[in-house]
């Protein structure tokens, strides 16, 4: 733990909000060709983020205020953590239930300040995310479980790093495919994208734990939701699709992985809430549980 | 002069002959009579004392060893507490009373079978007018035929014991007993069973215990409860030692009996929702798990169930009568949150049920676990199971009684002083002194279990030879 | 023979006190029972042309032929208990009827 | 050390109860003094490991472990003295109270020091007896009544074991009593069995969880504290003593492994597992934060009960340590709704709202206790709750990882429900004049809020005892070096983890105060979808926080039916015992007893 690495992390948190933010741009673009429109600028997501961020603001209260911060620099800490292309700014803290756990103190902090609007839509949005997370997580971590058995190894990197050298046929995805397909499915969910975006659900609940964002603290919300794609995306990503081996191949296979969600995402209809955990443990629950028990029990994968 | 042991059974008849003509001092009477009969138990010697000169068999003979002393003890001073605690009640039953004491010191100390039936019947018959203080006599006379019944049972019992033995000492019968054909002494044994089972309240015989101990008041609670049940059980302790001889038909009998007494005593004790009633059922179920003990050879076991249910239900019926006159009735509405009340009785009552139901740092608890270890070495696993499933039952119960009578509060809420009863008197200070006296015994026995055990270990006779049930027959 | 006397008595005896309700013949069924005992208990110390267990001067001529004393004055004392406990059982009885102006156990409800 | 410890407590207990004769409020402090004294006292005895003492026919001996359990329980019970002074007025019996309190607090550390089975057993029933009679205290008698039946399922089966072992072994030590069982898996196995339900019932592992949300919702505030942190750990310990002292995995060796676990171990695992998915699904229901909370501690039983039954490098730590860190949370959390309770009269979610505004060190207790709970770094919880995964990962154990998973996502919602029904949302006007809790009660609670962010970023302060322990069983220790925490599959360093946390924290914050500076609005100045309501009630969101997946499950059936139609049975037949035995007219018994002369004669004429 040097000073570099508090600069590597830095750069991270900032190289991460720019590639995905741009990322996001495209991907509004591609969403509106799907739709037959023409769509915004590439950089238009960047506009809205500054946008909020110079605007005069209003607050409910200091945890309004500090569960946002909060949320932030968790997910900001989470970025540090996530080694791409093998690259960690501190080595030895990418133990995969870390990350995902860490992970967590940005959903609370972001619950926290949304709750402590006072506005009852906004807690029905956090009510629903948080419902959303238990349907997505399980199925996610029953994969993740199966990998540290059969790898004996909790770290992101070195998952990733065990896939390659092999080609496409020594990703997790293909080796595992039952859990390659509900490690899609969850960053599906994950990511709130359709048909898991009942939390947002601007129709109804008028979208949903954000209601009551306005000025910086909507900035920091959308930087949050910038990063924490990032994240679940290079989760993925690593785990499943080898990660990379240069930053080159890394960020092309996220785009690519990120691309193909969002096509998906756009001609989806959506889940009620309950629905989705239905199908969450119906479906990729039972393909992640069978591909366990034959992991385990079948020696899958050896 | 007060050397003989036989002084326990003449004092107390003298006195009560005494006490019909000289009506004013009666209860003084009685009174000295327990402190004298004290005196005599510590200055006595052990052993044998054969009466008018005839030698055994032939003549009567009393037998004073450490088991009767025990047994002698705890009933005289039982007994002396439980009447200063009734006074008024007593006063009236003091001649019945005093040819109680006669019956039950004869009882304990009788070394002829014979003699044992009669002093049996006296007590009987004391206890039957006794029983007429609760003021029901229907109960009364179910109780009268039932220990009669089984009074002609034991007699011919006897009868067939001298039939066909020719003697009726009671020490070392079981030897004579053990060499007769099975043919021949299963009926003997089984009617001197029987003969007892009324007054040990064993099912399916011990209907009338439910009314004569269920609506006690405060002399025939405690002198029912805590010194006529301990005293039969020490009779049956001393017949199982001495005397009877059990075959598997009658072994499996009695030791079928004596659990199911436990388990539906304690059953039926579950679902009361009257204090007394409550109480009458455990003292059933109790005494079913000290004949458990009697029968499986474990008599030190049995003898600290037997005191420490004697010592727990003279505090239990003494504060459960007193209460229930004060306030009316017995039943958990009306008692609810009296102990606010009443805290230094409400004390003793905890105290004693938390000793009832066999909880770690009270006497009860040795008890059930000399009980358990005892059972262990019969081979019998499925025993300590039931006695153990039983006690969750009985722990259930006596907690749910101990809540309430604490408890003024409403379910749901916190208790407050407006909900409390509407104080009554229940005890001069006198009488709460002989409750904590009786507290206090027990506590301290519970404090030094391991010495108490010790002490009832070594009561065993030396010549006692226990015949286990399922260990075959005896020939 | 004498024996199967006292036993039918007996079971006489516990024939009516299984079978009535009425207080005063329950009673009489109680002391049927206990008379069938005593008879049986005389049974045992019966010998046949026993005599008194009295010593006499001509005692060595009858030697081991005496009846049985024991059982004598066993029932003695039995048949004293016995009629304590039915003069107590009556006395309840007759207070009973006194209170409930019935002797039928049944008619007074032995329930509360 | 040891005898001046235990005349203490005695002396103590009848001190307390005298002096709350003349005041409660003193007998109060006392029990705080009391249990600071027992708490230093203690932590002295960590050098004389082995030192042992008998007093009268209890005798006891320090070992590692019972000097970790105690120091565990006695820092709950400390805490939790710091609420007595503001609570002896809502007690009929302020002294017996008191008297209890401390009574129960020599029982648990007696427990964990005892060197004989009976001693545990006395030990033990003692703790259950006494807490009861404060659980009876609270709002239900009901409560302690059910309380104390399911706790005397579970002793009773544990006296069955106990007497059991005494007599086949012939010896009462712990540590020597159960290798009789070494070479007889069958007798070994009852004895297991029997032995460990008082720890299963008591941790509230899953059919016996009952007694727990009823004792735990209903008893004086300042006790539920003491039962979820501290009694229900006394289960723990008992599993503990079922898995490394009795030699389970040896004795069932020969039995069908599961991923090297025997079959009856991997059953209670089960069992484990269960619990922590119905504790966490009956939590999400709860409208009472203690109810709430109390299924909570029946979730994190089943981690406990596992990582201890695992009894390898990585799993049995993390079970020792949840152990602690879900105590000190629990703990921390129940006081804090104490808190919110005294001032506000209700620990009803629905009934509240916006106590951040008036009680904002009680939100900050309570969002740590949470976080903690939760298993999120950088608290405690989440290093005890890491190392359990990375055991079952590490073992394969899938079903039971699903389980965990389970429990550790939904635990995000129970928990985040009272913080957002309890503190978030709109402050109703009727509690517009609450004040903070009294300084006191904060410093309590906050000891607590201290000591989870501790573990959180140097568990190895803890992990160390750990270790130890495990060396003293002879199993892997869990790897120590600085400040890394490391096993067999993953390593982790807590303290990195917080730095990066601080840092990220640290940036944003000054992205935060760089930007412009925001006006304050009342909480009722929302957007409201153009609809105008004017009562905060209306627009607090506390009633079914998570009505579409309750939904879901509202209809499963409950466990306590079964109980209660038990105990109606039970009643049943104590009424036909009755009908056919009891009575009240001569006839009948006269005929039972004849039926049964003839039955014995004609059986043995045959």
């Amino acid at each position: 733990m040097t000073l570099m690495s508090f600069v590597y992390g830095f750069l991270a948190i900032l190289g991460a909000f720019v590639f995905q933010t741009s990322l996001t741009g495209i991907n509004r673009k591609v969403t509106a060709r799907l739709q037959k429109r023409r769509g915004p600028k590439w950089y238009q997501q960047f506009i809205d983020i500054f946008k909020a961020f110079s605007k005069s603001s209003i607050t409910h209260g200091w945890v309004y205020d500090f569960g946002a911060i909060m949320a932030l620099g968790g997910i900001a800490a989470t970025v540090i953590f996530i080694p791409v292309a093998g690259f960690q700014s501190f080595p030895g803290l990418d133990n995969i239930f870390v990350i995902s756990y860490v992970l967590a103190v940005g959903m609370l902090g972001m619950a926290m300040s949304a709750a402590g609007s006072g506005n009852p839509w906004a807690s029905i949005g956090v009510s629903r995310a948080l419902t959303n997370m238990l349907a997505y997580d399980i199925p996610f971590m029953v994969i993740v479980f199966t990998l540290i058995y059969q790898h004996q190894t909790g770290s992101v990197s070195e998952l990733a790093a065990l896939q390659q050298g092999a080609g496409i046929w020594g990703w997790n995805a293909f080796q595992l495919p039952l859990g390659g397909l509900v490690a899609v499915i969850a960053l599906f969910g994950m990511l709130g994208k359709k048909p898991f975006d009942s939390f947002i659900a601007p129709a109804e609940i008028a979208s949903g734990p954000m209601v009551e964002y306005g000025g910086k603290q909507l900035g920091m919300m959308f930087t949050l939701h910038e990063l924490m794609t990032f994240i679940e995306v290079s989760l993925i990503l690593n785990l499943f699709f080898g990660g990379g081996e240069t930053l080159w191949v890394y960020l092309l296979k996220y785009a690519v992985l990120y691309t193909f969600t969002n096509i998906v995402s756009g001609v989806m209809p959506r889940f009620k809430i309950d629905q989705a955990v239905t199908f969450f443990y119906k479906v990729p629950l039972g393909l992640a549980l069978v591909q366990g028990l034959l992991v385990i029990f079948g020696g899958w994968g050896y | 002069m007060m050397g003989s042991i036989i002084w326990l059974i003449a004092l107390p008849l003298l006195a009560a002959f005494v006490s019909v003509v000289a009506q004013t001092y009666q209860y003084g009477l009685l009174v000295v009579t327990l402190l004298m009969n004290l005196l005599v138990l510590f200055a006595a010697p052990q052993g044998l004392t054969i009466i008018g000169g005839y030698e055994p068999p032939f003549g009567i003979s009393l037998l004073f060893d450490q088991y009767a002393l025990i047994a002698l003890l705890l009933i005289q001073v039982l007994l002396l507490l439980i009447i200063v605690l009734a006074r008024p009640l007593a006063k009236n039953y003091t001649p019945v009373i005093l040819v109680m004491l006669a019956g039950l010191n004869g009882m304990l100390l009788t070394n002829d079978l014979f003699n044992l039936f009669v002093m049996i019947e006296i007590v009987s018959i004391a206890a039957f007018i006794l029983s007429t203080a609760n003021g029901k006599l229907t109960h009364t006379f179910h109780y009268l035929i039932l220990a009669t019944v089984s009074g002609v049972f034991f007699l011919l019992g006897t009868v067939l014991v001298y039939a066909y033995t020719g003697i009726l000492v009671v020490q070392g019968l079981m030897m004579r007993l053990a060499s007769l054909p099975v043919a021949l002494s299963l009926i003997p044994m089984m009617l001197l069973i029987f003969g007892m089972a009324v007054e040990l309240k064993l099912v399916p015989v011990s209907s009338w215990a439910k009314n004569i101990y269920g609506q006690a008041n405060l002399l025939t609670g405690p002198i029912f409860a805590a010194v006529l049940a301990p005293a039969f059980g020490f009779v049956f302790g001393r017949m199982m030692n001495e005397v009877i001889v059990l075959h598997s038909l009658t072994g499996y009998t009695l030791l079928v009996m004596a659990i199911s007494t436990f388990v539906l005593g304690e059953l039926a004790a579950y679902r009361q929702t009257d204090l007394l009633k409550t109480l009458a059922f455990s003292s059933i179920g109790q005494s079913g798990l000290a004949v458990m003990m009697f029968t499986l050879g474990a008599p030190w076991a049995g003898i600290l169930l037997l005191i420490n249910n004697a010592l727990a239900k003279s505090i239990l019926y003494g504060v459960a009568t007193g209460v229930t006159a004060a306030y009316g009735n017995a039943s958990m509405g009306v008692l609810k949150g009296v102990f606010y009340h009443h805290r230094l009785l409400g004390v003793a009552f905890s105290l004693a049920s938390l000793s009832l139901v066999g909880i770690p740092l009270f006497l009860g608890f040795f008890a059930k676990v000399s009980a358990v270890m005892a059972i262990f070495s019969t081979g019998l696993i499925w025993v300590p199971v039931i006695i153990l499933l039983t006690a969750i039952v009985e722990g259930a119960y006596v907690m749910r009684w101990l809540l309430q009578l604490w408890s003024p509060a409403f379910e749901g809420y916190l208790a407050s002083k407006k909900e409390l009863p509407q104080k009554r008197n229940v005890f001069s200070a006198q009488q709460i002194l002989v409750v904590g006296v009786l507290a206090v015994i027990l506590f301290t026995m519970g404090l030094m279990p391991q010495r108490f055990v010790d002490a009832l270990q070594k009561t065993q006779p030396a010549m006692a030879q226990y015949e286990m049930v399922g260990q075959g027959e005896q020939q | 023979m004498i024996q199967f006397a006292g036993i039918a008595l007996i079971l006489i005896g516990i024939y009516g006190l299984m079978t009535t309700k009425h207080m005063i013949k329950l009673i009489i069924a109680l002391n049927v029972m206990e008379l069938g005992a005593n008879i049986f208990i005389i049974s045992i110390g019966f010998v046949a042309h026993g005599l008194a267990p009295i010593y006499t001067a001509d005692l060595p001529n009858q030697a081991f032929s005496f009846v049985d004393p024991l059982p004598q004055a066993m029932v003695l004392t039995a048949i004293v208990i016995g009629f304590g406990v039915s003069a107590l059982g009556l006395v309840v009885a007759q207070n009973i009827y006194k209170k409930h102006g019935t002797y039928d156990l049944s008619e007074i409800g032995g329930e509360e | 050390m040891m005898t001046m410890i235990i005349l203490f407590m005695i002396a103590s207990i009848l001190f307390a109860y005298v002096l709350s004769l003349k005041e409660p409020k003193w007998g109060a402090y006392a029990t705080l003094i009391v249990s600071l004294a027992g708490l230093v006292g203690v932590s002295l005895l960590r050098g004389s490991v082995g030192e042992t003492v008998s007093f009268y026919y209890l005798h006891f001996t320090v070992t590692t472990i019972g000097w970790y359990f105690s120091m565990i329980l006695l820092t709950v019970y400390f805490t939790a003295t710091f609420f007595h002074p503001f609570w002896m007025d809502q007690l009929i019996y302020p002294a017996a109270y008191n008297a209890l309190f401390l009574l129960s607090l020599a029982g648990t550390v007696g427990l964990f020091f005892a060197q004989d089975l009976m001693t545990l057993f006395i030990c033990w029933e003692t703790a259950v007896w006494s807490s009861m009679l404060i659980v009876q205290q609270g709002k239900s008698r009901q409560a302690a009544w059910v309380y104390f039946v399911m706790s005397a399922i579970g002793s009773m089966a544990t006296l069955f074991a106990i007497l059991l072992t005494i007599f086949m072994s012939g010896t009462t030590m712990i540590t020597d009593a159960f290798i009789y069982f070494m070479g007889s898996p069958a007798l070994g196995g009852l004895v297991f069995g029997a032995f460990i339900l008082s720890g299963l019932t008591k941790m509230g592992i899953f059919p016996f969880h009952v007694w727990l949300p009823l004792a735990h919702g209903s008893a004086p505030h300042t006790f539920s504290p003491v039962l979820s942190g501290g009694l229900v750990k006394m289960g723990a310990y008992i599993a503990y003593l079922s898995v490394a002292v009795f030699p389970a995995y040896q004795v069932f060796g020969d039995q069908l492994m599961l991923q090297g676990v025997p079959l009856p171990i991997y059953a209670l695992m089960l069992l484990g597992g269960v619990s922590i998915v119905y504790g966490t699904l009956r939590a999400i229901q709860q409208d009472d934060a203690k109810r709430l909370l109390a299924y909570s501690s029946v979730a994190n039983g089943g981690y406990i009960l596992i990582g201890i039954l695992m009894l390898d490098q990585m799993a049995f730590a993390g079970g020792l340590m949840h152990v602690l860190n879900h105590a000190v949370a629990s703990a921390a959390a129940f006081l804090a709704m104490a808190a919110v309770a005294k001032r506000t009269g209700t620990t009803k979610m629905s009934e509240l709202g916006g106590m951040i505004h008036r009680m904002p060190v009680t939100y900050v207790v309570y969002l740590i206790a949470i976080i903690s709970m939760a298993g999120i770094p950088p608290m405690g919880g989440f290093v005890s709750k890491w190392l359990i995964f990375q055991g079952l990962s590490h073992r394969g154990l899938i079903f039971l990882a699903t389980a965990a998973a389970f429990g550790s996502i939904g635990s995000y919602l129970y928990v985040f429900r009272p913080l957002s029904a309890v503190f978030l949302g709109q402050l109703a006007p009727k509690y517009e004049k609450i004040k903070e809790a009294d300084p006191l009660m904060l410093i309590g609670m906050l000891l607590l809020t201290a000591m989870s962010l501790l573990l959180g970023i140097v568990p190895n302060v803890v992990l160390r005892t750990i270790a130890q322990i495990q060396i003293e069983l002879g199993i892997d220790p869990i790897m120590i070096k600085g400040t890394i925490t490391a096993t067999q599959n993953g390593s982790v360093n807590m303290l990195s983890v917080f730095t990066v946390f601080g840092f990220g924290f640290l940036l944003i914050l000054i992205l935060f105060l760089v930007l412009p500076k925001s006006r304050r609005v009342g909480l009722m100045d929302t957007y409201t979808s153009a609809e105008f309501i004017h009562t905060p009630e209306l627009l607090h969101y506390g009633h079914h926080f998570y009505a579409p997946f309750e939904r879901l499950y509202e209809k499963w059936p409950s466990v306590l039916p079964l109980y209660q139609r038990l105990s109606l049975k039970l009643k049943e037949m104590g009424e036909w015992a009755e009908t056919f035995f009891f009575h009240a007219e001569p006839n009948r018994a006269v005929f039972w007893m004849v039926l049964l002369v003839i039955l014995i004669t004609v059986g043995g004429a045959r």
